[in-house]
């Protein structure tokens, strides 16, 4: 049963520990900036990042030094260009070195499905003829028992805690999502720990039928965010922040404006309401 | 005479090399230009699939990322990821996959992954995201990539997404399910692969473009065509259709967002 | 580009052959039981047939001896009891012997889905310490390539044909499904050919967003056939027909009483609307 | 004094076994009852999961079939099946699997597969469902079936659905990951794993049985706890809240179908 009487902060500081594998899922929508932000302020360490698509809100944790280790399958700032403080990591290793899980899309998909499966592998007709299995020795090739056929298999991704945005929960616990879902609800169902911020909390939840809801059993607690994945969006609430993720090219590419901009608006701030707050008081580029 | 940039000529290009019928999985940025101009022009029926997992989708402005509001709020539905990678791409559902890249080689093999060794890049670049399974399981593949010696390169420094590998068959002799890169296009005009050795070839040239600029622009000794074809320029409702998505992109993505607090 | 202007009779004669594998799903919700009628009436022969639960449909194909093979993981008249002509077949080989290919549901789903994902086969931890493995060789363990532990496989499945009734498609031939899913859509995406009953034609679906829909260009047909499900249901138009499942026990038991039945209700009907008007005018048990 | 059948105190032995806070993957027939009874009284948060991929779902009448509309309409949400036995089932989110079956060995392993053998039955049953995988992997499983020497068997004809398989860890030993069969209600009582063996041993009766008519019953020499509890028959709100339930199914099901012609 979810737990609801948790502040964003407390929730954090209860189930997000220094080492834990976790991942902020969410594709392009619903990204969990409010709790990777309170991940920060919280200054948790070594942790190991997982995510399809770093985004952001990982570029910030990497560049704020809270990652050992990233699993992902695409790493730049969508649609404008690189993420600076991920290149920085893995090319200067500032502000510390990350090691580095790199799959394609369809692969991690394949994970984190085995993982919410609780297969131990994920199998999928992939990565043939690319350099990618000879980096990642999480990439192997196995028999088909019945044809004798080859096809490739992935470890099972399950993280310690993973962490979710989403539009809305009722009273229960249970959380609904609309829109674009990407492998958020298999990354949820994969994971150890469940945790959601939402826009709203309601009374009751208009009937679901095939809507997407996490059952209120799955999730360990659930935290209202108003905004809580801005700058990307919250389908029916708020439009994804296109001008913000075209200035972050900027505000990322220094290491010094860059830690200047998350001591002012992250660090400097004690919660997402402050930090959106000081985004409206200065121009965020 | 109307002037256009080499943009605008290549994604007008790109964008008739699409049928009405076709199914296409959409790359962001001059892909999914393209892909739009494509539908907004003479194939409005085409199905045009983002890796977001909206399936169907018309937006009336260009997403900035390939998951923005307006692909899933114009979609025919909205599947999950690993639902859009496995009971469509890898089921064979798609029948063009149009993609860029960093780097591209003679034989269509595509690197967006690094510059410079894997394990100590030069640059390191985003990386595979749906790139290597599109470029295995859709029917044909379409690149679209601005031609340099630095991006149409000789040997590439990361396979991210497999073209032809080495040609003559090797594709198929992987098992590999998709047709493989049947055109790049590119700011010059067009490539092809050779039937027989699978090598890219120049087939068609921007009208005016002299094969020697062609050969500048790509960093092997380019093979062409016995007879190249000659790429109109864009017509009117062409250039108008791509402009005013522009601007009405453009519009969109500086309208100021409104957050709840 | 699904194709609008046939018939059902067009349909099934133009798509349902001689000797083909085919899936009429539906969880219980949407059985497309005109189609199976119309294969009864065009006396296609020789079918394997695939279905998680047989349900009455099958239990009529089979009895009028259209199938030479099963495949299924529940065969019964869910709520009352047996189905009397699939027992007829496998205990006394009446009109028929038909080979049986039999699963669980959850190798089943997986096959189904290992299909829908053009994988030659689906992992699932399933069947252990059970019988079925003795004789099913479809069900075999193998090894995780990571972590050496043993689990299950089973082949993909993919028919020649998959039907499915659904509530409304439109022109450009969009499938809508609400409600109960079975492994509906795995069946339709494992298909090389999909056929699809509707109820009503509508102009345009609304907006979908993560609702059911199965898109124009994975299906060959849309057939309107109003109560096509009957006497299973449609979610929002009709009810589940409950007291004809009921009678069906006692229709069924007696190879002459169905032979009679079946020769009154749907040989002796032109179509489907014949079918329900010929029950309306004879009590059905 | 309260009289009551058989069938209903069985039921309502069933509906006390459950609690508030468990997660359950219910059969149907009389667990679908049992469940939806603990619901109706001392249980009302108790979330219930049918395999036709209705979760959190809350009938107002007892369904017939596995997936009336019933179950979607009032259930939290409704997912496929596939997804229901994976994310779900073999994801180790179900407490109590709650099942039937044609026939129970002292080991609590279940046939619902053949009377006679497999190839050549004299009866076939329905076969398996959800059955073997509910068994494999939920927490614990209830099991519901009146007993009589024909299904309460020394030997099974087939074993559908995995128990303690021959007891002592067997089980466990293979790794199997669920906890298996923690209690068999049946029509005189109930009976539960011995910790050691692992074989079924009389705990309970039904206040008013005695031991005599549960060994005739049982077609293996019946082994009995030290201390056998009573079960009290159902009280007046539990058999009042069970009859509306039947009373309520019977109106609904009864109720004349309109089909659309």
């Amino acid at each position: 049963m979810a737990e609801l009487g948790f502040t964003l902060s407390d929730a954090i500081s209860r189930y997000v520990h220094d080492g834990a594998s976790i991942a902020l899922e969410g594709f392009t929508h619903l990204i969990p900036f409010a709790a990777g932000h309170e991940i920060i302020r919280q200054r948790i360490r070594d942790l190991h990042l997982i995510r399809m698509t770093p985004d952001i809100v990982y570029d910030q944790m990497i560049g704020m030094g809270c990652a050992r280790k990233l699993t992902f399958s695409w790493g730049g700032n969508p649609g404008v260009g690189s993420l600076h403080r991920l290149r920085d990591a893995v090319e200067h290793a500032w502000p510390r070195p990350v090691e580095i899980n790199e799959h394609s899309h369809a692969g991690m998909a394949a994970a984190f499905t085995a993982g919410a499966s609780r297969l131990p592998f994920g199998v999928l007709r992939g990565y043939l003829g690319t350099d990618l299995p000879a980096h990642n020795p999480n990439v192997r090739r196995i028999a088909c028992p019945f044809t004798g056929q080859s096809v490739t298999a992935v470890p099972a991704i399950n993280p310690d805690v993973t962490i979710l945005h989403a539009q809305r929960a009722d009273r229960a616990g249970n959380v609904s999502i609309t829109g674009i879902l990407g492998a958020a609800r298999e990354a949820a169902f994969a994971a150890k720990t469940v945790l959601v911020t939402v826009e709203e909390l309601v009374d009751a939840l208009p009937p679901a039928l095939n809507a997407i809801v996490i059952p209120h059993w799955i999730v360990a607690a659930v935290v209202p965010c108003l905004g809580g994945a801005y700058p990307s969006y919250a389908h029916g609430y708020y439009e994804r922040d296109n001008a913000f993720y075209q200035a972050w090219d900027s505000i990322s590419r220094d290491r010094e404006r860059f830690i200047h901009w998350m001591e002012e608006h992250v660090l400097g701030t004690a919660d997402h309401r402050q930090f959106l707050a000081s985004l409206q008081t200065s121009a965020p580029a | 005479m109307i002037t256009c940039t080499r943009n605008e000529w290549m994604t007008v290009t790109a964008a008739r090399q699409l049928r009405n019928d076709s199914v296409c999985f959409v790359g962001i940025g001059l892909p999914s230009a393209a892909c739009n101009l494509a539908r907004l022009t003479h194939a409005p029926d085409i199905v045009l699939i983002y890796e977001s997992g909206t399936v169907g989708t018309r937006p009336n402005v260009l997403p900035l990322s390939i998951g923005d509001g307006e692909l899933a709020e114009t979609a025919t539905c909205v599947v999950s990821l690993p639902e859009v990678f496995s009971y469509y791409l890898q089921a064979g559902r798609v029948d063009i996959g149009f993609l860029g890249a960093a780097q591209i080689d003679r034989f269509g093999n595509l690197n967006s992954t690094v510059i410079g060794p894997y394990e100590n890049p030069a640059v390191r670049l985003p990386g595979a995201g749906g790139a290597p399974e599109i470029a295995l399981h859709a029917r044909e593949i379409f690149v679209m990539l601005r031609a340099n010696p630095r991006s149409f390169v000789e040997r590439l420094d990361f396979c991210t997404s497999a073209g032809y590998l080495s040609g003559h068959g090797e594709r198929a002799r992987l098992g590999m399910a998709g047709g493989g890169p049947r055109r790049v296009i590119t700011d010059f005009g067009l490539l092809e692969p050779d039937t027989e050795s699978q090598e890219l070839r120049l087939v068609a040239l921007f009208d005016g473009v002299g094969v020697e600029e062609a050969r500048a622009a790509v960093g092997w000794p380019l093979a062409v065509a016995n007879s190249l074809r000659k790429i109109p320029p864009p017509s009117e409702p062409e250039l108008a259709a791509l402009r005013a998505l522009h601007e009405r992109t453009e519009a969109a993505h500086a309208r100021p967002i409104h957050v709840p607090s």
